[in-house]
């Protein structure tokens, strides 16, 4: 229990300095941070799967895709000009309101039922694969579609025409 | 592995949705404050994985796999979107040499 | 399915054509595609519409008719693209294919039965616009569109999958039966529920183009290329709606006391921003956008006024403000590439040189502002009366109150082109162009005079 | 006879289409004797209806078509002939014909002979139609017909501005009482569900004296009549209307037009005895008319303006006589004055015509051997007026004023006034005209000439009419037995009979006639010693005057007053509520909604800041405040 | 023999004159005006002047909201009917000297008005009632903003926004009616029925009151109307003013006092009022009016005051003189304006105080003003004054029932003073007095002008001196629908 505690707050904490950090090669260092103490959560809950898909998809993907493209338009210095602080400060304070009103809609400060495992085979591998390819055959076949238009998209987009610019 | 997923019995749900509300907003906070847009980028990336780890607490707790399903469906998603986004603001960094979202403000009225 | 089918494969076609560069057949094959799409669904009418795979996706007469209507004007769309993708870049064959891949996004949206098949069709969707807005590549202005929508459609995202993450919180499923039968079973729902819908609103009033979350539409409609700024204003609006009705008449009916008046404001703010704003526009272009946000205003009264006739309301509504707007965007291509300018000042007396093209861009104006006699009429009818029916009698009033604002700037086109003269040559009008316009200017008209035929559906 | 009634109006118009098609092709001759010949065929056809009724004493009551029928409300064209409109009849055909013949020498050298000609015959049609009318309606179509005329034939010289502006005003205010009129009509209706004379006479006469709608119903008739008939306050037309042809004032503002508010309320006579509050206010205002013409009378210079203030104040006498139930007399008096009027404005005419359009009297003087036939007529008829017997003035003025004294002595003593300034003013004109020196100039003296016959005859017969036109209405103290209150008794019967028989002794009216004569004879004395015998003339224009004299020389500067009260501020209202109100306040309004609408546009456009921070920002705004109604607005459901 | 061959051989005249060119184009529209107003006598010949809806047409157009195209002729619209067809072509006759750039759309857009007013007065269903006023109020947009004057663009554009906010509203008062009718329909007779209470009721009639009284239109919502007809081409004003107005003063009849009687009786006095207010105020205005189409204009106001007075009293006089006034009205003002339109044609001007001593050189012209002109004031024996007379004694039968003695009949009545004011003010100025260098080029009317002016004046007189076959068109209609509506349940 404390560890799950302990995690979140370092969820939160690295979180905070993800958009806090002034170079952007910082904050993705300390995205990959967090999304790790992500993966920390799903071993928590026992989903497998979703702890290794997202080490590597995200954290090795995803994240690295960042840090290259960072790297590749020389971004890793702190060039960002600061915004004002008021800007800042509404930017904060909204944040903040969104957490109150979104908590308090929720109005589940309280206590409630202990998330437990039913089923602790459920976020395994084979448990899921059973899932994805039954009941959801059809979403992971139209999402290739996706994939693939991201990728066409991708490479029409970042390729630079050879006659123009 | 058993010891650790042990842990979890007692963490009531409620805590698990106060964290990804937390850091969800955290990530709205970081659209919000930053004008890198890659930056701006990654707090929304903050904002999925929010979502992401709520659907797998909900999963667990109801016991139900279609919530993980749905959450390798948002990675999915992630990494398209990601593909795509980055690809724009390369193209945007080649024409202005920035990827400050404040320079982007010809579109206007 | 075989609708979906087709349409994800025909990208797949095209790019090869593009790689053996085949460009000429491009457009053949794509429209030739997207016709045996339409027939597939068509095929399909009034067929017994069942749940398929595992509840996954449904396609009844309301999925086939906004398939068929999203369908038909993309080729409408894709029929104005003759030349214009040709003075983009030689990737011809990749903006037809992700054009298509969007609009396959689309048929997912209209068909779907589960929101995980929602998500991932507003994904495909928007992803694709997202690289759509910016192929102009090296136009400063459609980079910024691109990122705009691309930030902000991601950061809406964020709240859309939030507020499905809560429905399935509380329901356990993803499956609209589920939750339907949940929302009946439990007379005293849990509040995540309502914020979970609260935030599907916010989510799909991004995608709509609603106020408060409307301030990507102008932008990214003036930025983006002209025949993707069609597409989205109309394809891909009538798509959110759609899927946007769906979602709520399949599952929230039963709570519309709660999210009644959230959408209530929504519209009344839309309706307001969106044809005020609209009023002081110099360019077509951008008033276009501002007018399609009032549009949707309209359209969301479907939303709000739920009921059996909401679907055919949206529908009527969405075909004759698409038509309309294809119009629009053509005559403004064709304006544009004469003058340069999208300004209103580009059309003086466009109706000397041009009487054919002045004549139904009056007939689209005339649509847009709800003149009667035209399909624009009926939509806005259509809407009246349902939402009277809910007794909604001030959102009705507001929304009279703001066609009349409407009135002015959609005039301000045919005054231009009728009443203000200038020294211009005449706009070459391709003879695709004119099949497109007359066609749509027909179908306007036809729409205003008998309705019932496309009334009766759904 | 009853068959071709519909004849007598009808002629006229023929005459009226014929002349107005043909102004242009026939010439003169032909129009002027077709305007000529077909009233004379009119006053033949009236003459057999006169006598008729006189024999038979029934009225002839002809129905031709349905003209207007809406619900219960049914107005059929219709003509009704009794004893009072057949008397009427003859004036109107009579003196109109001897007009017409007089305008064939008058108007010789006019251009607009066959428009002239025309416009009278028109004139006369509508003149018939009044005085035939069934109902109210009928009588409102020539009331307004007239009107029209007069404005047509005032403005016959419309290049002038002034004579333009005289039709204008004429009929305007006559439309003022026309209003007051149709409202009489409409409260008639509303009360009586018809308006036809035959069914709501005999209604009225059954209702209680001073109720309140009869009322209503004859001062909103009389008001009419006050516009018709040029009374106080709606008199200050007639004078203008002297810019007419001199024919059309003889005939129009003389004769017959002006009179149409008499026939009307003795018409309608009934009422007006049923409502004595209004019969008190109709005779004081035909008592301040009478006075208040003739003060205005006694300083005017031009000869016509002298005839038309006279002709105000006879009217004035009229409607004294009408209110004080002197229905009978006061009838009489419109025919007797009808010839003396007539005789003195065709004098006039034929005075100007030898004196090459000269109306100033100040220019004139010693015409009275130049043009004989036009001096005797006019003596005639300025004797006639003045009220000396045995001519006709004297017997209806005198009838007139023995009810007035009947009714209170203060309207006798006023009466006798104004008799004694009628004396005074019509002998100074007279004198002025006739005697002394000749005061034109020498171009003017060396055309003088008398009048062709066509105009002599008509003013011949009509000196026949005025000297003994009295005879019939001899009253019984004079040894006659009055043929004229027998013959009309069955028109004013019910009233008679209401108002009951109020005879003065002997001996009262004796004194009383004497005293009129009295006073009539030194003001002709007075007269003519200070302008026949003293030859004195009035100053020039540009001289000072004595302030009351000046007074009555500006006409106690009513049209000045009117411009003031009336003319400026309606004026001045219009153009403020064109000028604020309507395009300031009300289109201002409109305008600043549209503009109001444009600025907000301005300012909401702003909104799109095309910052996306900024987007983003709103957007969170947007979207906290959906989830604070789903904290807020749970609570409710 | 249905009203539908009234209704679409316009349509179908629009089209084909719309295709063809300049002169031919002209005769052509004038062919068709022609042909339709002989259709219409036929319609005439074979109606039955009783309480019935004659000629009828019933067929189902949008089922899924019992949308029928549903029309007829009563003797109600009978006389709208002829009020269309007489003066459509009288229209276009009086244009024929006119070139008119693009004469094809002009005319056609006059044909396809018409068909949209005609539909106005012969539609039986709420929906078919809405889409023709809408269609009649596009092409006239045009007509005025294609061929009008200088700052036709801004007028016009208020002209077309105003009256269109107000339709709009009518729109939502039908379709409100329509849900609450018990058969689910748009007919007019099922609206009868629906017997909503007083404050139901009210609503409604705001919502059809906004949008006929822009149309007549009534003091405060006239300020479109005097730009709108000064800069409107000529046809177009006579199209407006001499038929169009009509359509609200129909409405009243037809839709808004019949549909809400309730909200009727309650609103009636102010109505009244303001109604009253108008004439005075236009009268007045009228006065002082430089522009002869503008003073026109205003004239025009103050007797769509009176017409709506005399209707908002609701009696059978009121209500019958208004159906004789419109008629004579259109007459009229039409008559009116192409006074206007042949010396402006000639002269350029249309300043009044420019003018002066016309009647010397044209008298044939200063006849036919003249009569007009008496038309206009309604002197008796002209076609005005039997309406303007059933007018009166209807404003009057109400204010004498509602106590407020004649004071509102003495106040409207002031139009019969004011109107011969200005109007006479006016006839001065421009006729009579010396001529001018400008008015000395006048030249006496002809040909087909001539044609026109004798045209309206014969009609003046006929309709003055006898109207009562065309009143008895109307008379059991009238009686009929104002007996239906009792309001003041005697």
């Amino acid at each position: 229990m404390s560890t799950f505690y302990f995690i979140a707050f370092l969820s939160i904490f690295f979180s905070i300095l993800v958009i806090s950090a002034k170079n952007p090669v910082h904050s993705i260092l300390y995205l990959i941070l967090t999304f790790f103490t992500f993966t920390i959560h799903y071993i928590l809950m026992n989903a497998q799967f979703l702890a290794i898909v997202n080490f590597i998809v995200y954290m090795g993907a995803i994240l690295v895709l960042f840090l290259y493209t960072l790297m590749l338009i020389n971004l890793n210095k702190e060039s960002e000009p600061v915004k004002p602080f008021m800007v800042k400060f509404a930017g904060v304070f909204g944040g903040g309101i969104l957490i109150v009103a979104l908590v308090a809609s929720l109005k589940s400060l309280g206590v409630s039922n202990p998330v437990i495992l039913k089923n602790p085979d459920l976020g395994l591998v084979k448990n899921l694969g059973k899932v994805l390819f039954n009941e959801f055959l059809m979403p992971f076949e139209v999402s290739s579609v996706l994939l693939l238009s991201a990728m066409v998209g991708a490479v029409l987009l970042a390729t630079k025409d050879p006659k123009t610019a | 592995m058993e010891s650790l997923t042990n842990t979890i019995q007692s963490v009531p749900l409620n805590h698990y949705i106060l964290l990804s509300t937390i850091i969800f907003s955290i990530g709205v906070t970081g659209v919000l404050i930053r004008r890198n847009a890659i930056v701006i980028f990654m707090s929304v990336e903050l904002m999925l994985n929010a979502v992401n780890l709520l659907l797998t607490a909900f999963s667990v707790y109801r016991g139900d796999a279609s919530g993980q399903v749905f959450v390798f469906f948002i990675m999915a998603l992630a990494a398209a979107e990601v593909a795509v986004g980055l690809a724009i603001i390369v193209m945007i960094y080649r024409n202005t040499n920035s990827v400050d979202i404040n320079v982007l403000n010809r579109l206007k009225w | 399915m075989n609708t979906l089918i087709i349409i994800s494969v025909l990208p797949i076609v095209l790019l090869y054509l593009g790689l053996y560069k085949a460009t000429k057949s491009l457009l053949p094959v794509t429209i030739i595609g997207l016709l045996a799409a339409l027939g597939f669904a068509i095929a399909q009418w009034n067929n017994v519409a069942l749940p398929i795979y595992h509840g996954m996706m449904m396609f009844d007469n309301f999925s086939i008719a906004f398939s068929g209507i999203t369908i038909i004007t993309t080729i409408l769309i894709l029929m104005l693209s003759g030349g214009y993708f040709e003075k983009i870049s030689k990737h011809t064959a990749e903006y037809y294919a992700i054009i298509l891949f969007s609009l396959a996004g689309i048929i997912v949206m209209v068909s779907f039965y589960n929101l995980v098949m929602l998500f991932i069709g507003i994904e495909i969707m928007s992803v694709s616009l997202y690289i759509l807005a910016g192929i102009k590549k090296n136009d400063f202005s459609s980079n910024e569109a691109a990122l705009k929508y691309f930030l902000m459609g991601a950061f809406s995202t964020g709240f859309l999958l939030f507020g499905i993450t809560l429905l399935y919180g509380t329901t356990g499923s993803f499956g609209l039966e589920a939750i339907r039968d949940w929302v009946i079973a439990h007379p005293h729902i849990d509040p995540m529920f309502y914020t979970g819908i609260g935030l599907i609103i916010v989510g799909l009033c991004f995608k709509v183009g609603a106020a408060p979350f409307h301030f990507w539409t102008p932008d990214v409609y003036e930025g983006s290329p002209t025949l993707i700024t069609a597409f989205m204003s109309t394809v891909v609006k009538t798509a959110g709606f759609a899927a946007f009705l769906r979602l709520f008449s399949a599952c929230f009916a039963p709570l519309s006391d709660f999210w009644v008046p959230i959408l209530l404001g929504i519209t009344i703010v839309t309706l307001f921003i969106g044809n005020i704003t609209a009023l002081y526009q110099q360019s077509f272009k951008r008033m276009l956008a501002f007018s399609s946000i009032s549009h949707a205003g309209y359209l969301l009264f479907a939303i709000v006024a739920l009921g059996s006739g909401s679907a055919n309301s949206v529908f009527v509504y969405a075909t004759a403000y698409s038509i309309a707007s294809i119009i629009a965007f053509g005559s403004l291509i064709l304006v544009q590439q004469q003058n340069g300018s999208d300004n209103f000042e580009s059309f003086n007396g466009l109706a000397k040189n041009n009487p054919f093209l002045a004549f139904v861009l009056t007939v689209a104006m005339l649509s847009l502002a709800g003149i009667p006699l035209t399909a624009g009429f009926m939509g806005k009818f259509f809407m009246f009366s349902g939402a009277l029916a809910k007794y909604h009698v001030w959102l009705v009033i507001i929304a009279v109150v703001n066609a009349i604002i409407a009135i002015f700037y959609y005039f301000r086109v045919i005054i231009a082109m009728y009443f203000r003269s200038a020294d211009r040559a005449e706009v070459l009008v391709p003879a695709y162009y004119k099949i497109v316009f007359g066609f749509s200017a027909l179908v306007t008209i036809l729409i205003g005079i008998y309705p019932d035929f496309i009334a009766r559906f759904i | 006879m009853d068959k071709y009634i519909w004849l007598i109006p009808i002629l006229p118009l023929a005459g009226f289409i014929i002349n107005g098609l043909g102004r242009n092709s026939l010439s003169k001759n032909v129009i002027g004797f077709i305007g000529s010949l077909l009233v004379l065929v009119s006053f033949g056809l009236s003459v057999a209806v006169f006598f008729q009724i006189k024999s038979t004493g029934h009225p002839v009551n002809i129905t031709y078509f349905d003209w207007i029928s809406v619900g219960q409300l049914k107005i059929p064209f219709a003509f009704l002939v009794d004893q009072l409109s057949s008397i009427m009849l003859l004036i109107i055909t009579g003196v109109g014909f001897l007009i017409h013949l007089y305008s064939i020498g008058y108007m010789h050298n006019d251009n607009g002979f066959g428009k002239f000609f025309a416009y009278l015959n028109l004139f006369v049609f509508f003149m018939l139609l009044l005085v035939m009318g069934s109902n109210y309606l009928i009588m409102f179509i020539g009331w307004e017909g007239v009107g029209l005329c007069s404005y047509l034939l005032i403005g016959f010289w419309y290049t002038n501005p002034s004579y333009a502006d005289a039709a204008k005003k004429a009929f305007i205010m006559n439309r003022i009482g026309d209003l007051g009129f149709l409202l009489g009509v409409f409260l008639i209706i509303y009360a009586f569900g018809s308006i036809s004379f035959a069914e709501i006479f005999p209604k009225a006469a059954t209702m209680k004296v001073g109720s309140a709608p009869l009322f209503a119903i004859t001062i909103l008739l009389f008001v009419g009549a006050v516009g018709k008939s040029a009374q106080l306050p709606l008199f200050t037309w007639l004078p203008d209307a002297m810019a007419g042809p001199t024919p059309v004032s003889a005939l129009i503002h003389a004769a017959t037009m002006v009179t149409a508010g008499i026939y009307m309320i003795a018409r309608s006579n009934i009422f007006y005895t049923l409502a004595p509050d209004t019969m008190e206010i109709v005779a004081i205002i035909g008592l301040a008319t009478a006075l208040f013409a003739a003060l205005i009378a006694l300083t005017q210079t031009d000869i016509k303006k002298v005839l038309a203030y006279s002709t105000v104040s006879q009217l004035g006498y009229m409607f004294l006589g009408l209110g004080v139930g002197a229905y009978t007399g006061a009838f009489f008096h419109v025919l007797t004055h009808a010839f003396f009027k007539a005789l003195l404005f065709l004098g006039a005419g034929s005075v100007i015509h030898a004196m090459s359009d000269e109306q100033d009297m100040r220019k004139m003087g010693g015409l009275k051997g130049k043009i004989k036939i036009t001096f005797a007529t006019m003596l005639i008829g300025t004797i006639a007026i003045a009220g000396i017997p045995p001519f006709s003035g004297f017997f209806s003025k005198d009838e007139i004023l023995a009810h007035a004294y009947a009714h209170s002595t203060t309207f006798y003593v006023i009466g006798v006034f104004t008799a004694m300034l009628t004396s005074f003013y019509m002998f100074r004109m007279l004198f002025l005209t006739f005697y002394g020196k000749f005061r034109g100039t020498h171009e003017q003296e060396h055309h003088l000439h008398e009048s062709p016959p066509s105009m002599t005859i008509p003013l011949i017969v009509l000196a026949i009419l005025s000297m003994v036109g009295g005879f019939i209405g001899v009253p019984e103290v004079l040894g006659g037995h009055h043929e004229l209150e027998h013959f009309l008794a069955p028109v004013f019967e019910k009233s008679n009979a209401i108002l009951g028989e109020h005879h003065l002794q002997a001996s009262t009216e004796f004194i009383l006639m004497s005293i009129s004569v009295g006073v009539a004879l030194i003001a002709l004395i007075y007269a003519y010693i200070k302008y026949g015998k003293g030859g004195s003339i009035p100053v020039a224009d540009t001289e000072e005057r004595p302030a009351l004299t000046s007074l009555s020389y500006n006409k106690f500067y009513i049209d000045e007053l009117y411009d003031m009260i009336i003319r400026k501020p309606l004026d001045f209202l219009s153009t403020f509520f064109y000028n604020v109100v309507d395009r300031l306040g009300i289109d201002g309004l409109v305008n600043g909604i549209g503009k109001g609408t444009v600025e907000s546009s301005k300012g909401l456009r702003l909104l799109q800041t095309g910052n996306v921070g900024f987007y983003i920002f709103i957007m969170v705004l947007g979207i906290i405040a959906v989830l604070a109604y789903s904290i807020f607005g749970l609570t409710k459901i | 023999m249905t009203v539908s061959i009234l209704i679409f051989l316009p349509v179908v005249a629009a089209i084909i004159v719309a295709l063809l060119k300049n002169e031919v184009a002209k005769y052509a529209a004038l062919f068709f005006s022609v042909a339709e107003l002989v259709i219409a006598g036929l319609f005439l010949s074979r109606f039955v002047p009783d309480a019935s809806t004659q000629f009828t047409i019933d067929v189902p157009w949008i089922t899924k909201f019992g949308i029928y195209f549903s029309a007829g002729i009563d003797g109600i619209s009978m006389i709208m009917v002829l009020l269309t067809t007489l003066i459509v072509p009288l229209i276009i006759l009086s244009t024929l000297q006119h070139k008119h750039s693009n004469a094809g759309a002009f005319y056609g857009l006059i044909l396809f008005m018409q068909a949209g007013m005609l539909v106005v007065f012969t539609a039986l269903d709420g929906f078919l009632f809405y889409v023709g006023w809408e269609a009649a109020l596009i092409p006239i947009y045009f007509i005025c903003a294609l061929w009008g004057g200088e700052n036709r663009i801004r007028i016009t554009i208020k002209f077309f926004i105003y009256t269109f906010a107000g339709s709009l509203f009518m729109l939502v008062g039908i379709i409100y009616l329509y849900l609450q009718s018990p058969g689910k329909t748009y007919d007019l007779h099922e609206f009868y029925k629906i017997g909503l209470d007083a404050h139901h009721q009210s609503i409604v009639f705001w919502s059809f009151f906004l949008a006929f009284a822009i149309k007549m239109p009534l003091f405060p919502f006239h300020t479109w109307q005097p730009d709108t007809y000064t800069e409107a081409p000529t046809a177009g004003t006579m199209l407006l003013s001499g038929i169009m107005l009509k359509m609200g003063i129909y409405g009243v009849i037809r839709w808004l006092i019949p549909n809400a009687p309730l909200g009727f009786i309650h609103w009636q006095s102010l109505v009244m009022i303001l109604a009253v207010i108008g004439i005075v105020y236009a009268s007045l205005i009228a006065f002082n009016q430089k522009d002869g189409k503008r003073l026109i204009a205003y004239s025009s106001i103050a007797h769509v005051g009176l017409i709506a007075a005399g209707i908002f009293a609701w009696t059978t006089l009121g209500v019958q003189g208004a159906m004789i006034q419109m008629l004579n009205h259109g007459i009229n003002v039409v008559g009116m304006f192409f006074i206007w339109d042949i010396i402006s044609r000639r002269l350029n001007t249309r300043d009044i105080s420019q003018l002066g001593g016309i009647a010397k050189v044209a008298p044939k012209f200063s006849i036919a003003f003249l009569i007009i002109l008496l038309g206009t004031v309604g002197l008796p024996l002209t076609n005005g004054f039997v309406g303007e007379f059933l007018l009166l004694a209807g404003v009057f039968q109400y204010s004498a029932y509602h106590y407020l003695n004649i004071t509102l009949a003495a106040v409207a009545g002031l139009t019969i003073i004011f109107g011969a004011v200005y109007l006479l003010r006016m006839y001065k100025n421009v006729m009579y007095g010396e001529l001018n260098e400008l008015t000395a080029t006048f030249t006496d009317v002809s040909g087909s002008e001539k044609l026109t002016l004798c045209i309206i004046c014969v009609l003046i007189i006929a309709l003055g001196v006898y109207p009562h076959p065309i009143m008895h068109i109307s008379e059991a209609a009238v009686n009929n629908l104002v007996q239906m509506i009792n309001v003041r349940g005697n």
